[in-house]
């Protein structure tokens, strides 16, 4: 069976509920649908923060993100995949990023949805600036996420 | 080639893309990192720590040492904060 | 901060949307969300089948959920967690179970969300009991399951 | 005390539940597992296979080892396949 990701970036917000739904709808052969949300905090490193806007470079991240879907299909047996990143203004409480997988097996659905998260913390290119009270500031990318989309790497 | 810029390096450097043609001893894309910085102030300063400075070749991520030769597009960026 | 769980073993469906929504709506300190739905399949070992009839026992199932939801929340800084399981008659695309975490960051909401899954897999008392055109059978345990859930065990 | 009966134990000891009055000298699961299984042809059948079967005392997981006194509720059931 081939499947397709379906991946957007896209500046408009996204229906966690209707994604879910379009992958495992109608069909019987689904077992376990996991689903990620990243969601804007209302404070970056105990500050609290206005909004973020999501700088990104259009024709890499969608290189980019096609590539480690089309990994993540080739390492798990999915049955749906859907990637969807937002890029502008975001304020608190709003989504930014959302991963479903869809699989026969929970443990498949749970591994290739850490992976493109992972990934997509550390390599598509997408850059947070935040708004405070102090002004706007770039945040800085962590070390833990460098380590844990590493463990991914096939030895 | 076409070169962009994003985030604070595009801040820093002052446009979001440019086109340049640097001399053929400019070979990777360290040298060109180096190239650009021995530019101006502005460009110095978005290059001042090339360690942290991230790169792509035509929309994907290399690393310094990465042959510029034939590429149509580099783009430099700190790193990502997505997801 | 005090997190409750949330916790129904119900026979009717659940709208998974709606429970991912209750955790995260109108919240600012939330930054991920996973949700893990478990669906009806409709075949077993390559079979196809009718329908699957969950059996339970509803004092230890509330009793052995709401252990496993308390060792979550004391394990990983949750800021919600749902789990839902069904019982009764479920037929294929339908849902069984549902677990539903947030929090801060995004490896601690994978991480129990898993945690939780692999042990209702193996821990709470439910039994699948499948119909199909050669009558109905019992489905039997698998190990790869009581090894999931072996791999969270401290040491 | 109470006993409970799921799944295929159930089926084949052919009751949900009863109460029974051990002697004195059955004094863990396994005992009991055994007391039952001498009790006819059903419950020989239902516990034929002792390491298969899990108990629970209580809505508490036990092994076979653990004692039964105090016990109000022992359950007898196959692994479980929920989730």
């Amino acid at each position: 069976m081939t499947v397709a990701a379906t991946i957007r970036i896209q500046q408009a917000d996204f229906d966690v509920a209707q994604e879910i739904a379009a992958l495992s709808r109608g069909r019987t052969d689904v077992g376990a649908v996991v689903s990620f949300s990243g969601i804007c905090r209302g404070s970056e490193q105990g500050e609290p923060i206005a909004a973020l806007t999501l700088e990104h470079y259009p024709e890499m991240a969608e290189a980019e993100i096609g590539r480690h879907a089309d990994e993540a299909l080739s390492r798990w047996p999915l049955q749906g995949l859907t990637i969807i990143h937002r890029f502008g203004r975001i304020t608190p409480g709003e989504n930014i990023v959302l991963v479903v997988t869809a699989s026969a097996h929970r443990q498949a659905a749970f591994e290739a949805a850490e992976f493109l998260m992972d990934y997509l913390k550390t390599n598509a290119p997408f850059w947070k600036r935040e708004e405070s009270a102090r002004g706007t500031s770039w945040i800085e990318a962590q070390g833990h996420d460098d380590a844990a989309a590493a463990r991914w790497t096939k030895s | 080639m076409k070169l962009k810029y994003f985030a604070w390096v595009r801040e820093r450097v002052g446009k979001a893309e440019e086109i340049v043609e640097p001399p053929a001893e400019v070979r990777t894309v360290g040298d060109l990192i180096g190239w650009l910085a021995a530019r101006d102030d502005a460009y110095a300063y978005a290059f001042e720590k090339p360690t942290v400075i991230r790169a792509a070749i035509d929309h994907a991520h290399v690393k310094s040492d990465a042959a510029i030769s034939g590429a149509r597009e580099i783009a430099f960026f700190p790193p990502m904060t997505g997801g």
